[in-house]
C-alpha cells in the first residue's frame, strides 16, 4: 500500500529515550510504525504484527501500532530513532535539515522471516552500506 | 537525612519549567513533584543502567576503561590534528559549556553547530530573511485569547505547555479555558487537536501552500481555488477571520513545519502571516523549540560570533553559511575529519547518509548515558547531568533565561562538560604551538 | 601590579580644570597617584594627548535584544570580521558586533566604560551572560521599568514607599544600575498593539498617564538615592512634532530635582526632536530644546547622533520599531516581555540623500552645539541606532570642525540643508569640552566617582591619543581629529595597557557595577509578601528564579546607596 | 591551450578555500607567484602547488584557467571574477562564482549550490546539474543575482534566482521548488518540469516554464493566454498561461506555464473568462 511517512516525537519515545537509548523500553516504543485503523484493516494486520515499510531511501521492519491519533488515512508514522532513520530522505534542499516528514513509502505485511533488527544490527547494517 | 528542594528547573523541553519540588532523601532523589511524564523518567532513570561512569577507549575494535586524564588526552590529539574537525550537540548542556565549546572550536579550526541544524534551523534562516514577530510566555498566559499550534503536538512534545503557559494558564487578563481559542492544525488529529476548539488536517508537504491561502484571505484577496492543501477555502476563510478578529492572537509552529517540503520557507510564509496580521491585530509567533537549552546555544553561539549555529571557525573567525556549513551537509559530503559530539545521539536521529560518515571517522562523546553514539565512538567521556548534578544557564523557548540547581551530588570522580571541554581546550591549545 | 609613568601628555581632565598642560600621569595597582617609582614603565607621551578612559552613557551593546539584531542579520556581520590573534578571540561587528569585538573595539577607541541602557529584569540574565563576554571595559546595565506592571499598579494606588522598596528589590535581584524608562505606558499599550501619544493619556486597564509614570519614578530615584538620574526615552520617539512631547517630557520633572542636580537625562534626543506635523515637513526641534535645556538647570541629554551608515534599530519601544518597519517594509523583530516591557529591532540604512535622514543628521548636532554647557551633553549614537560606536570619530570632527560639518553638508539632502539652523551655526567645540561630554560629565552623570578625571584615587583607565595639541588646528585639521580617536596610541585599563595604536595587546575581565540599594527591612518584607502572589500570576517564572546571583559578575562592583525610606 | 592548466593532485577530503583560483587574480602573475598562492584546506593553509600541478603560460590579458580534476569539495572557484575564462573539467562546488562580474567560467561536470551567488555580469555554463539557490545571495542579505546569465544543461536545485534582482537563469533540465521565490527582477526560463512553488513571494520578474507544473499556488491570478514569450532575444511559442502575483507581496511578477504540459491546470481558464 502507497502510503506517506511522517517521523517525529511521541510521548512513549520521550519518557524512555530518557530511561536509556540502549534500553529494552526504548526499542519497544521507537521500533513501531503507528498506522490508521483502516489502513490497517485494507492491509489485514492487526496490532503487533510486523511490517516492512519500504522508501527510495531504504527499508525497514516495524511492529505495527494502531494509531491513537487516527483518521489520518494513507498516512504512517514512525517515532524519531534509528529505525527510522534507515528510511527517512536525507535531502535538505540547502537547508541543514533532512525530510523527515511527508516521504513517499509503501507498507507491506512482513513476512515470517523478516524480523525487526536491533540497534546493533541496524548499526552493522549501515556500516556494512546496504 | 531529607530535604525538599522547590523551585527546581526542569531540563527536559523547551518549556523549562520551573516549579519542581523535588525531594532529596541520602543524597538520592525520592520524589518529584508537579513534574511531566518525561521529566518524572528523566528524573526516575538519570542514574539508572545506561549511566556511564568510566570513561572509555576504542583500542581495535573494543572499549577498555582509562582514566579521564587519558581520554581528554587522546580526544584533544584527536581533534588537533584534524584538518576540518565538528563539535556537534550542544542542547542537553548549560550555556557556560556551550561558551567553552565555541571557544574549543575556534582553537581547534573546526566548525560548531547544535542542533538547532535538525530542529529550527529551517526557521532561525527564515527569521534571517523576514524578522519575527515574538514575545515571552508570560505574554500568551496574560493576553492571548487565540492560540494555534501548527505542526507541533505539546500533549507530547511539551506536555505542560498548555497548562503553564496557554490554554489552560490562568494570567492577569484571560482567567480560564472559555476566555481562549484553541486552533490546531496538523497532518494527523493529534492529542493536541482532540482539545481543539478548530482542528484544521492539512495534506502533508503542503502546509506551504495552506499558509500562502491564508494570506490571501488576512488581505482580503480573493481565493479561486475550493480546497487548499486538502482544506476547504471556506474554513481557511473562516480561520483568516479568526486571526483578525482576535485580540491578541499567538502562533507556536513546530517540527511539522520546518521539516516537511519548503523547509525555511515554510517557515518564511508563516513570519510573514503574523507579521502582516499586525496591520489588524495583535499577533505574535514562536518556534516551539525541543531540547531544554537549544535556545540558549543559540543565543551563546550568537553573542560569541554573531551567528545562531553552523559556524566555521576554519580561517580564524566566525563564518556561516546553512547548506554548506551545517552538520548534515558536511556529513553527507563526507567533509570532516573528527568529530566531537556533546550530549547528543547523532547516530540514531540522522539519516543513513550521514551516519556513514560519522561511523567512518574518528568521532569523541562526551555523554552520561550509553546512546547509539557512544557505540561507535573511539572516546567517550562521561560527564554529569546538568540540572541535577551541576547548576548551569538554561534559556527557555521564549528566551527566558533561568539558573538551575544542582540537586545531588554525581557519581564519584565526574567532571562538567564545561570542565571536561575546558580540559580539552588546554590541552589543545598546547598541541597546536 | 606595574607601575606606569605617562610623560609629558597634554592633558585634558575637566573635572580636575586640567584643560590640555603638559603634565605626567603616575599609574601603580591600578590607580591614579601622586608618584611611582624608578622602576615604573615610561610612556612617552609628548606630542601626544592624554584624557581619562572614555565613559559611554547608552550604548545597546549587551542582552536580548542586541542578541536578536545578531540572528537577524548575517549579512550584517559578513563584511566586516575579526580574526582571532594570540591575545584576542575572533568574531564579527558590524553594526551589532559580536561580544569580543564589542570589547576591543571599545577599548582601541579609547573607551574604558560602557553601560547597557536597556535591559528588561527578566531576562537580564542573559545581559549579564553577555557583557561577561565583553572584554577589558567596564560596565553596567539599566533596568527598563516604565511599563512595569507592579509599578503601574502602586503608582494607582499611590503606594510611594511601597514602590519604592519594590524598584530596589529589583534592582538588587537583576544587579542593575539605574532607572530606564522607554516610552512609558505606551509599549504596555503596544502589548495590545495600541499606542500612547500624548503625556495625559491612560495606559489601557492601568489607568495611569506617561507623565504620572515618569514623575512617579523620578520621585522614586529621589528617594533611593540612586547615582544616575531616571534615563527616559520619551513618548513619540520617531515621530513628526515630537519635540514638544520632550520638553513636556523634562518640564514634568522640574520641580523634583534635588539640590541643583539633573533630575532627568533625556536619552538620544534627536529622536525625539523632530518639529514639523509630517515627514514631508519634518524639520528640526533642536532650538526649542537647546533654549529649554540653557533655562533650566534639571535636564541632561545624550544626542543620539545619526551618521549616515547601515544599521540595525534597536529599542524596547515596540510601537516605534513597528512604525519603522512600515517605512522600511525591510525584516521586523519584535519580543514583548511579560508584566515589564517589549522590544523591536528593524535594519535601516541612513542616507545623507534621503530629507529626513539628513534632518536627523542636523538636529543631533544642533543639540550638542546650541546647549550652552557641554555638562549637560553627552555624545553618543544610541548605539546602533543612530550608527555604530564606531564612528564616534566622525561626530567629534564635526563637533569640532565646522569644516568638517560644512563637507556633509554640501553632500545632504539640499531642501534639508536648506531647513537646518546647523550651517548659521559657527561654535567648534574644544579638546577640552569633547573631555566633558564623551567622560568627565557621563561619569558624572553616572555617579562614578573614580571614572572620568585622573586625579589621585582614580581608576588608572586612560586613554593617550596620537594628536599635537599645540601645533593643531581642529578647526582646519579634523581629518586628523578622526583618525586620532579612531585608535589610541594607548589605551589603559586598571593600569595595564591593553590597546597600543590599534592593536589589543592584552585582554581583561572589566567590571560590573551595579546598585546595592537599602530600604528598611519592614517596608520590604510588607512588600515583598504583597508582592509573592501577584508576582506568581503575572509572571511565568517562580519569584527565586528571577533573583540573579552575583556570581554571574565575574568581577562585581557593588555600590551601596542608602534610601530614604 | 593557451593559458593555465591546474590540475588536482590528489582527491579532496576537506572543504577547499579556491576563492582566489580566477583568472582576474591569477592574470599577471609569474608561474612561480601563481604556484606559491596560498589557499586554506580545511583549517591549514597550503600552497597552490601542494595541490595543483600547474602548467600551461600566463601571458594574455584575457586569462584562460583550466581546472581539472573533481572540485566538489572546493569553495568559490571564480569569485569576484570580472573578465577571462575558467573551465572546469570535472565537478565544481559550493559558490561557483560568487559575485563574479564578468568572464565565462564552464563546468563539463555538475555544481554545487549557490552558483552565481550575488552575480553582477559574465557567464556561467554548467553541462550537468547544479545544486540549490543557483543566482540567490547570501542568507539574509534579501539580494540576489543582480546581472549576469547562469545556463544549466542540467536539472537544478531548489530556489533557483532567490531574491533575483536582474540577469538571467536558463534550466534545460527540471527544476525544484521555489523557482524565482522573493525574485525582484530578471528572468528564469525553465525548459523542463519543474516541483512547484514556481515564483512563490515574488514581486516582480519573469518565470517561464515549458514543462510540467504541479499547481500554481493560490497567491496567484490568472491574467491572459500568450501564444508565445520573449526570452532574451529568444521567441518561445507557447501557449502559455499568464499568471501574475505574488499577491501576498503585492507582487506583480509574471509567470508563464506551458498550457500543453499542464492540462491539470485547465481549471483556471474559467476564472480568466471572469478576469476579462
Amino acid at each position: 500500500m502507497k502510503v506517506k511517512l511522517i517521523t517525529g516525537r511521541s510521548l512513549q519515545q520521550g519518557a524512555s529515550k530518557e530511561v536509556g537509548k540502549l534500553s529494552e523500553e526504548y526499542f519497544n516504543n521507537v521500533a513501531i510504525c503507528e498506522l490508521d485503523p483502516s489502513d490497517m484493516e485494507a492491509l489485514n494486520i492487526s496490532p503487533g504484527q510486523n511490517i516492512v515499510l519500504k522508501t527510495k531511501f531504504g527499508e525497514v521492519v516495524l511492529k505495527a501500532v494502531k494509531s491513537a491519533q487516527a483518521p489520518h488515512k494513507g498516512i504512517v508514522f514512525i517515532p524519531y530513532g534509528p529505525w527510522a532513520n534507515l528510511v527517512v530522505d536525507p535531502e535538505t534542499h540547502g537547508s541543514g535539515m533532512p525530510s523527515f516528514k511527508g516521504i513517499e513509502a509503501e507498507v507491506f505485511p512482513a513476512k515470517k522471516e523478516d524480523k525487526i533488527l536491533t540497534l546493533k544490527e541496524v548499526l552493522e547494517k549501515i556500516s556494512g552500506g546496504k | 537525612m531529607e530535604k525538599i528542594i522547590n523551585n527546581v528547573v526542569c531540563t527536559v523541553c523547551g518549556c523549562c519549567c520551573d516549579d519542581l519540588e523535588v525531594k532529596v532523601k541520602d543524597g538520592k532523589i525520592v520524589e518529584v513533584k508537579n513534574a511531566c511524564a518525561v521529566s518524572l523518567s528523566k528524573f526516575q532513570n538519570y542514574n539508572g543502567k545506561e549511566r556511564i561512569v568510566k570513561p572509555l577507549i576504542k583500542e581495535n575494535g573494543e572499549f577498555k576503561e582509562c582514566d579521564l586524564k587519558e581520554a581528554i588526552e587522546k580526544a584533544s590529539k584527536i581533534l588537533a590534528e584534524a584538518k576540518y574537525p565538528l563539535i556537534y550537540g550542544l542542547s542537553l548542556t548549560s550555556t557556560e559549556a556551550i561558551g567553552k565549546a565555541v571557544e574549543l572550536a575556534e582553537a581547534l579550526g573546526g566548525v560548531i553547530d547544535n542542533t538547532t541544524s535538525v530542529c529550527h534551523g529551517p526557521s532561525l534562516i527564515g527569521v534571517h530573511d523576514v524578522g519575527l514577530v515574538t514575545c515571552t510566555l508570560g505574554e500568551v498566559k496574560n493576553r492571548a485569547d487565540l492560540i494555534i499550534y501548527w505542526g507541533s503536538n505539546p500533549i507530547f512534545s511539551h506536555p505542560r505547555h498548555l497548562t503553564r503557559y496557554t490554554v489552560f494558564s490562568r494570567g492577569k487578563f484571560r482567567r480560564e479555558r472559555g476566555e481562549r481559542k484553541l486552533v490546531v492544525v496538523d497532518v494527523r488529529k493529534t492529542a493536541t487537536a482532540k482539545l481543539a476548539d478548530i482542528f484544521i488536517q492539512v495534506t502533508p508537504n503542503q502546509d506551504y501552500e495552506l499558509i500562502s491561502a491564508l494570506r490571501m484571505a488576512v488581505k482580503g484577496e480573493e481565493i479561486y481555488l475550493n480546497e487548499v492543501a486538502g482544506v476547504p477555502t471556506s474554513k481557511i476563510e473562516e480561520l483568516a477571520d479568526l486571526m483578525i478578529s482576535c485580540e491578541f492572537g499567538i502562533l507556536f509552529f513546530g517540527l511539522g513545519l520546518t521539516m516537511s517540503l519548503g523547509k525555511s520557507r515554510n517557515i518564511d510564509a508563516a513570519l510573514s502571516l503574523v507579521r502582516d496580521l499586525n496591520e489588524r491585530t495583535k499577533f505574535l509567533i514562536m518556534p516551539m523549540r525541543g531540547h531544554y537549552n537549544v535556545t540558549g546555544a543559540n543565543e551563546v553561539i550568537a553573542w560569541q560570533t554573531g551567528y545562531p549555529f553552523a559556524v566555521d571557525f576554519s580561517q580564524g573567525y566566525p563564518r556561516y553559511n546553512p547548506g554548506e556549513t551545517t552538520t548534515i551537509e558536511l556529513l553527507t559530503r563526507g567533509e570532516c575529519d573528527a568529530a566531537l559530539i556533546v550530549g547528543s545521539d547523532p547516530i540514531a536521529h540522522f539519516p543513513v547518509s550521514a551516519v556513514k560518515h560519522l561511523m567512518k571517522i574518528p568521532v569523541i562523546t562526551i555523554d552520561p548515558h550509553r546512546s547509539a553514539t557512544t557505540l561507535i565512538s573511539t572516546v567517550v567521556i562521561p560527564t554529569v547531568i546538568t540540572g541535577i548534578e551541576a547548576e548551569g544557564t538554561v534559556y527557555r523557548m521564549d528566551g527566558v533565561p533561568l539558573e538551575c540547581k544542582k540537586l545531588v551530588e554525581p557519581p564519584l570522580g565526574l567532571k562538567s562538560d564545561e570542565e571536561i571541554i575546558n580540559e580539552i581546550l588546554v590541552n589543545v591549545k598546547k598541541l597546536k604551538e | 601590579m606595574s607601575e606606569i609613568l605617562i610623560k609629558n601628555g597634554f592633558v585634558f581632565d575637566p573635572l580636575n580644570n586640567i584643560n590640555g598642560e603638559k603634565m605626567d600621569i603616575f599609574i601603580k595597582d591600578g590607580k591614579i597617584v601622586e608618584k611611582v617609582s624608578s622602576k615604573a614603565k615610561v610612556i612617552d607621551a609628548s606630542n601626544m594627548v592624554v584624557m581619562p578612559g572614555g565613559v559611554d552613557i547608552h550604548s545597546h551593546i549587551a542582552g536580548s535584544k542586541v542578541n536578536a539584531g545578531r540572528v537577524l542579520r548575517p549579512e550584517d556581520h559578513v563584511k566586516d570580521f575579526e580574526v582571532k590573534t594570540k591575545v584576542t578571540r575572533s568574531g564579527v561587528g558590524y553594526s551589532v558586533p559580536s561580544t569580543f569585538t564589542t570589547g576591543y573595539r571599545y577599548a582601541k577607541m579609547g573607551y574604558t566604560t560602557v553601560f547597557e541602557p536597556a535591559t528588561p529584569p527578566l531576562k537580564t540574565r542573559h545581559t549579564h551572560e553577555e557583557l561577561r563576554d565583553i572584554p577589558i571595559i567596564d560596565k553596567g546595565c539599566f533596568a527598563l521599568l516604565g511599563n512595569n506592571w507592579f509599578i503601574m499598579e502602586y503608582l494607582k494606588e499611590d503606594k510611594l514607599e511601597e514602590c519604592a522598596a519594590y524598584v530596589s528589590w529589583l534592582l538588587n535581584a537583576i544587579k542593575g544600575y539605574a532607572i530606564k524608562i522607554v516610552n512609558p505606558g505606551g509599549t504596555e499599550a503596544w502589548g495590545w498593539g495600541k499606542g500612547i501619544s500624548h503625556l495625559d493619556e491612560e495606559v489601557p486597564y492601568f489607568n495611569v498617564t506617561p507623565k504620572e509614570i515618569v514623575r512617579w519614578l523620578c520621585k522614586i530615584n529621589n528617594i533611593l538615592n540612586l547615582p544616575h538620574p531616571i534615563h527616559v526615552h520619551t513618548n513619540n520617539l520617531g515621530k513628526p512634532g515630537n519635540y514638544v512631547t520632550t520638553i513636556e517630557t523634562m518640564d514634568a520633572v522640574k520641580d523634583l530635582s534635588k539640590n541643583g542636580e539633573a533630575s532627568i537625562h533625556v536619552t538620544h534626543v534627536q529622536f525625539n526632536g523632530f518639529a514639523g506635523t509630517s515627514w514631508l515637513n519634518l524639520a528640526s526641534g533642536a532650538p526649542e530644546i537647546a533654549d529649554y535645556i540653557n533655562k533650566n538647570a534639571h535636564v541632561e541629554i545624550d544626542i543620539g547622533q545619526v551618521t549616515f551608515s547601515d544599521t540595525t534599530t534597536m529599542t524596547a519601544d515596540g510601537p516605534f520599531q513597528y512604525i519603522l518597519y512600515l517605512l522600511s517594509r525591510e525584516k521586523w523583530v519584535n519580543a514583548d516581555v511579560e508584566a515589564e516591557t517589549g522590544a523591536g529591532v528593524v535594519p535601516f540604512r541612513y542616507k545623507k540623500s534621503n530629507y529626513v535622514n539628513a534632518i536627523q543628521w542636523g538636529i543631533g548636532l544642533e543639540l550638542a552645539l546650541l546647549v550652552k554647557d557641554p555638562w549637560k551633553i553627552h555624545m553618543t549614537t544610541d548605539h546602533p541606532n543612530g550608527g555604530p560606536f564606531t564612528h564616534y570619530p566622525k561626530v567629534i570632527a564635526w563637533l569640532m570642525s565646522k569644516k568638517a560639518r560644512e563637507k556633509t553638508l554640501n553632500k545632504i539632502n539640499k531642501n534639508a540643508k536648506r531647513r537646518l539652523d546647523l550651517p548659521g551655526i559657527d561654535r567648534e567645540y574644544t579638546l577640552y569640552e569633547i573631555a566633558i561630554i564623551t567622560r568627565a560629565a557621563t561619569a558624572k552623570s553616572l555617579g562614578l566617582k573614580n571614572k572620568g578625571h585622573l586625579g589621585v584615587g582614580a581608576d588608572a583607565d586612560v586613554a593617550i591619543y596620537n594628536l599635537n595639541y599645540k601645533s593643531l588646528d581642529p578647526s582646519k585639521d579634523y581629518k586628523l581629529i578622526k583618525k586620532a580617536f579612531k585608535q589610541t596610541a594607548y589605551t589603559i585599563k586598571d593600569g595595564e595597557i591593553v590597546a597600543k595604536n590599534g592593536e589589543i595587546i592584552a585582554s581583561s575581565k572589566g567590571k560590573i557595577y551595579w546598585v546595592n540599594s537599602k530600604v528598611a527591612e519592614d517596608i520590604q518584607e510588607s512588600m515583598l509578601n504583597n508582592l509573592k502572589m501577584k508576582f506568581e500570576e503575572y509572571y511565568t517564572v517562580k519569584m527565586e528564579n528571577y533573583i540573579i546571583n552575583e556570581s554571574y559578575l565575574h568581577k562585581s562592583f557593588m555600590l551601596n546607596v542608602q534610601s530614604e525610606v | 591551450m593557451s593559458g593555465l592548466i591546474l590540475t588536482l593532485k590528489k582527491e579532496l577530503k576537506v572543504p577547499l578555500d579556491a576563492s582566489i583560483i580566477s583568472p582576474t587574480n591569477l592574470a599577471g602573475k609569474t608561474m612561480d607567484e601563481v604556484k606559491n598562492l596560498e589557499l586554506w584546506e580545511g583549517n591549514k593553509k597550503v600552497k597552490i602547488n601542494e595541490i595543483f600541478h600547474v602548467e600551461g603560460e600566463n601571458k594574455e590579458e584575457d586569462l584562460t584557467i583550466k581546472l581539472v580534476g573533481d572540485f566538489s569539495k572546493a569553495r568559490g572557484l571564480g569569485f569576484k571574477m570580472s573578465g577571462g575564462k575558467l573551465v572546469i573539467e570535472g565537478n565544481a562546488g559550493l559558490r561557483l562564482g560568487e559575485k563574479m562580474k564578468g568572464g565565462l567560467i564552464k563546468v563539463s561536470g555538475n555544481a554545487g549550490s549557490w552558483v552565481g551567488s550575488e552575480m553582477t555580469g559574465g557567464i556561467i555554463e554548467i553541462e550537468g546539474d547544479a545544486g540549490d539557490f543557483i543566482g540567490a545571495g547570501y542568507r539574509g542579505g534579501r539580494r540576489g543575482m543582480r546581472g549576469g546569465k547562469i545556463i544549466v544543461k542540467g536539472d537544478c536545485g531548489v530556489e533557483a534566482g532567490a531574491w533575483m534582482i536582474n540577469g538571467i537563469i536558463k534550466v534545460y533540465g527540471n527544476a525544484g521548488i521555489f523557482p524565482g521565490i522573493h525574485m525582484k527582477g530578471g528572468t528564469i526560463f525553465i525548459k523542463g518540469n519543474c516541483e512547484g512553488r514556481a515564483g512563490a513571494e515574488m514581486k516582480d520578474g519573469k518565470i517561464v516554464i515549458l514543462g510540467f507544473l504541479p499547481s500554481v499556488l493560490p497567491s496567484f491570478d490568472i491574467d491572459d493566454i500568450k501564444d508565445s514569450v520573449k526570452v532574451e532575444e529568444e521567441k518561445i511559442s507557447g501557449p502559455f498561461y499568464l499568471f501574475t502575483g505574488d499577491l501576498n507581496e503585492d507582487g506583480i511578477g509574471k509567470l508563464y506555464v506551458s498550457i500543453n504540459s499542464n492540462p491539470q491546470l485547465k481549471f483556471w481558464e474559467e476564472f480568466l473568462e471572469r478576469v476579462i
